[in-house]
């Protein structure tokens, strides 16, 4: 099958943020993004886990964009604008699609 | 009752015992754990139960000038307290003023669940109380983090730049948590005793389980931040954690004087005060000052304040209370 | 109770208002949320409740021919009713053959909330009913789904192609809600009063109140779908919303009449003839009509059809049933 | 009543029904699930409630040398059955060292889903039992495990290398499920009937249809493990899930003859000496023997002899413990 | 360590579309798969979230498959199979693993 | 942007292997990691489901972990020592981050 090259970035940011991120997404136009749940994890700012939590703060997100190559540089902006102040991290990597239209 | 014994039957109570236990699971490192999305739930129904409680005594005794009185002081305390705990965190701790703002306006605003315990304290020693408490309660939540974000202002240049105060508003007034509770205390202002008949088999009779399994999981919570926030808190901060509540108790309870509240609602209110938020103040913060550290603010609330109060604090209150009660 | 007096008094009951407090949330952006493992358990447990409730009725009354033909009739709505929704859509709206077979299925189907509270209301007024009208409700779902797929396929040719109708089938009558509801009401059945009595604490005191909370549950999501989906929807679609129930309703009324069921049974199965679907529909048109968009079906079924049928229509639906009850 | 009266009146009682349910739906592929959220609070509800209330029943009696003399027994036992059941499956089955020590660890262990099941059946036939039975319970959970695996270890090099004894100690004894039944029989110890009046509603009157719904959940899973696991699960496999249960009851039976337990007591000591683990041991197995297959022991445990005790095993139970108790 | 070259399958499909999905994974005779659950989404089709949903309509999974080069193509054509007709998208990216014979 | 090439490991476990692998993690020192549920799949070991599990064996969690290149190998030692004896398997992939110091 024929694919295209595409980027995807993924962003593991803290939950009370995530509104924020994902407003970000919409006005750097992504064409889509697809939230999972983290259940925990270890950076510089600690252990955290979500099990037993009643509250947000403290729960973390993973989102993941797939983006055009050529508008990598927008997004990140918007992305790193959310992520520099809050808790979180950005990776991003290549990826191949089919539907190129679709992105 | 004497205030000792008072203490010693609470700490026997099997609200402080499971609590206690998560406690001290969660310190022994056992994997017990109570799934998130139960935790969430079992909060909304400890939300939905007490406000909605609260609102059919409302509709039961109707509004009074007593009620709106109780409710401005409230109001006045929860912007008041963070001022005070800002300069106390100022003057003995070690804290950058963003985190003694962050750290203050816990304080400032309140904890239901401590609340709870203590309307379970208060009933248990057949002490009536006015319903509209739990409305107190509502406009207490969220006065704190404004006086906060002041605070933290005062500090440093306006950085905060890019996100306005509106939709923090937003954010922290629609808040899930006090939706819940308002929108049960309109509700059963609404439906009145009748409609507390129809649905007390859920909000009523379960409701004292229900809370022992929710401060279990607080004590796993609170027991998992103490063993990871512990190298975050000096002395100074711990001892805020305690010294503070003991201040709001002694304000609220001068404040509280003059309105004639009953024995049992002048204990609810003074433990309101002195209680420190851990759900709805922790996230608003993480929006408006993301850069003070929640490990800090989080494991003062949940582990040093809540247990105390659980445990020594509400017995306490109670008796700062008959010194001004009717 | 006059009409008038009927609707005032539902609008005003702790089911109704939760529904509306879930709504009024959603539509302020509120982040109160219900987490989805507890909405799943919640409806499986409304399920268990009201199946097992009715099997019990039937074990003390026994099978008779009356239930055998409200039975029939039932399933002959089923079927009939995606026809007529069909028709007026493909003549009032502008929505394609897919996306009219997929929303008349919506409607020739029931909503087992829609059905429970309006037991509640039946209850509350103090009338009895048939139990068997849950088997009832159980027989009505899956017919419609079948009269949309050959709807759906009058329209285009078949190519649907590399999926039979076999295992279609086999999912929509093994969806968990339908094997919930049946299954319960066989194991209420098989045990009988004596069964009931054993679990009653749990599937009968706290019903009322797990309802309300599954109703705040179902606010909360009709109002974001109202949000997302409001623009998918044009005003003829809108109106379909309510005009359908209704025309269901007449029908449904008139299919009854001779069969001679108490009044609280034909106001229940008019409520059933007048639901909407949304729990075990819109999963079969996802897997049978994939290019029908949920966002109209969803949205219209739980946004505009199961409101109206909460606030006004169940009364309606009571007033109905006395013109041709026993 | 006669063994078959009981077993008819167990198979038609609710709770297996809705075993059979689930495992119905399972096997016929029905998407009918309980979330995994749900499905371990409810775990943690059953463990909270029958700690809670054993512990109770000890405050109100006191402890007495036969309690001791009892927890003795169970001990014994939790370590000895593990060494008969390998070498039977040794002998009749071609599973390796390691898979018949797995296999063996569940069966000296307990299912304490098997004994609240064996409560309520006891109950039914208003036989009293003593309290302690719960703590019984505890102290065989783990023995058993350290038994299997020094049998393991007979048959192979010590490779198990890296990962010491200790640390699976403390993960096996602080296991959530250990800590929460340990606790609340504590908390319910310390509380006494005054403690338990308080939390009745919660952990008393809702207990069988609890019970009810997580037995659908363990029909589910059975279901979904026989489906999948049939195929590991050789003749003579299969048959030691039926035949090694008989004989530890059969055992139990004799070592508990001298100690004078009620009807009630006895019945529930058998029938925890025949139930499988299928939550803490196989949790233990995955850490300490991750060689040996879980299709096998889950399969094993869950699939057979959880439903043939639950069917039949117990009201045979209870007919062994009439030829021994008092 | 050495390392293999494989191709790593990434799925968000509808719920209801699943057990399809899975299906046509086992028919292309993948070694493996997991299903990861996901929260919240936004596509062409607009905003989901699976927040308070009793049911499956409206809910997404993510599911990761990973699986030899020589056999992307067929494994594709099985996944484009059910995904063309409903809500979904896939990527495609390179991976290394340690033990080739596992996939 | 200017960005900085990292590994990432991705690692699907059987939870009761879980602590013990972040605990080897935490040994081989890298700065963080994040654990996301799975709900259900298949490999060489069979299906699983993690739906309506009481108990924690028979539920998988997938872990991820961003490295520098580096330190891949010392990492991967420490993974391969959980992982080889426990149901799991583990894939390597390249990354851009844009804070290298983060990592
Ligand atoms: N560009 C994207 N990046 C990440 N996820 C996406 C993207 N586009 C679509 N999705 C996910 O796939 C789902 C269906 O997409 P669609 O078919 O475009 O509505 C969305 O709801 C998202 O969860
Ligand atoms: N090829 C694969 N692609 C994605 N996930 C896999 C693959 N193989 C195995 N897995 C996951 O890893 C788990 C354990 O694999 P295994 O050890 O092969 O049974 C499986 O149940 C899947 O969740
Ligand atoms: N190296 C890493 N690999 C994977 N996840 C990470 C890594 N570093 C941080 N994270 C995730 O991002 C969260 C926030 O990171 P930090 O801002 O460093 O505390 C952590 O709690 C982890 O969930
Ligand atoms: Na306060
Ligand atoms: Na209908
Ligand atoms: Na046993």
């Amino acid at each position: 099958m024929q694919t295209h090259p595409k980027k995807r970035i993924e962003i593991v940011v803290e939950y009370p943020a995530l509104r924020r991120l994902l407003d970000r997404l919409d006005r750097a136009q992504v064409t889509g993004y697809t939230v999972v749940p983290a259940l925990a994890g270890r950076g510089h700012d600690g252990l955290w886990s979500s099990e037993g939590l009643a509250g947000d703060a403290g729960r973390m997100m993973m989102v993941i964009c797939i983006t055009d190559p050529a508008r990598l540089d927008p997004v990140l902006e918007e992305v790193y604008a959310v992520v520099a102040r809050h808790i979180g991290i950005v990776t991003i990597s290549d990826v191949q699609v089919i539907r190129s239209d679709h992105f | 009752m004497s205030l000792v014994d008072l203490a010693a039957q609470n700490l026997l109570s099997p609200m402080v015992l499971f609590f206690a236990l998560g406690l001290a699971a969660a310190l022994a490192r056992s994997d017990l754990t109570v799934p998130e999305a139960v935790a969430k739930t079992l909060a909304l129904y400890l939300m939905l139960s007490i406000g909605f409680k609260g609102g059919v005594e409302v509709a039961a005794n109707g509004i009074t000038l007593r009620m709106i009185g109780v409710m401005g002081v409230g109001i006045v305390l929860s912007f008041a307290l963070p001022v005070i705990g800002f300069l106390i965190l100022r003057a003995v701790s070690g804290l950058s003023t963003v985190d003694a703002a962050a750290v203050a306006a816990h304080y400032g605003s309140i904890s239901i669940v401590t609340f709870i315990a203590a309307t379970e304290i208060v009933r248990g020693q057949n002490l009536p109380f006015e319903g509209y408490i739990v409305a107190v309660a509502a406009v207490m939540e969220t006065p704190a983090i404004l006086s906060a974000l002041l605070l933290a202002r005062s500090g440093q240049p306006s950085r905060n730049g890019n996100e306005g105060l509106g939709p923090l508003l937003h954010e922290v007034g629609l808040n899930g948590s006090v939706v819940m509770l308002v929108g049960s205390f309109l509700i059963g202002w609404a439906t009145g005793p009748k409609g507390l008949q129809m649905i007390a088999p859920f909000i009523v009779d379960p409701f004292r389980g229900v809370l022992c399994l929710f401060l279990l999981d607080m004590g796993l919570v609170a027991g998992r931040g103490m063993r990871e926030g512990a190298r975050h808190l000096s002395a100074p901060v711990l001892g805020f954690g305690i010294v503070m509540p003991l201040i709001s108790a002694a304000l609220a309870t001068l404040a509280i004087w003059p309105l004639g509240l009953s024995l049992g609602g002048a204990a609810l209110f003074v433990t309101l005060a002195a209680s420190a938020s851990y759900i709805a103040v922790p996230a608003a913060m993480r929006l408006a000052l993301p850069e003070a550290k929640p490990a800090i603010y989080l494991t003062l609330s949940l582990g040093v304040t809540f247990p105390f109060n659980l445990s020594l604090g509400i017995p306490l209150y109670l008796a700062l209370a008959g010194l001004v009660a009717e």
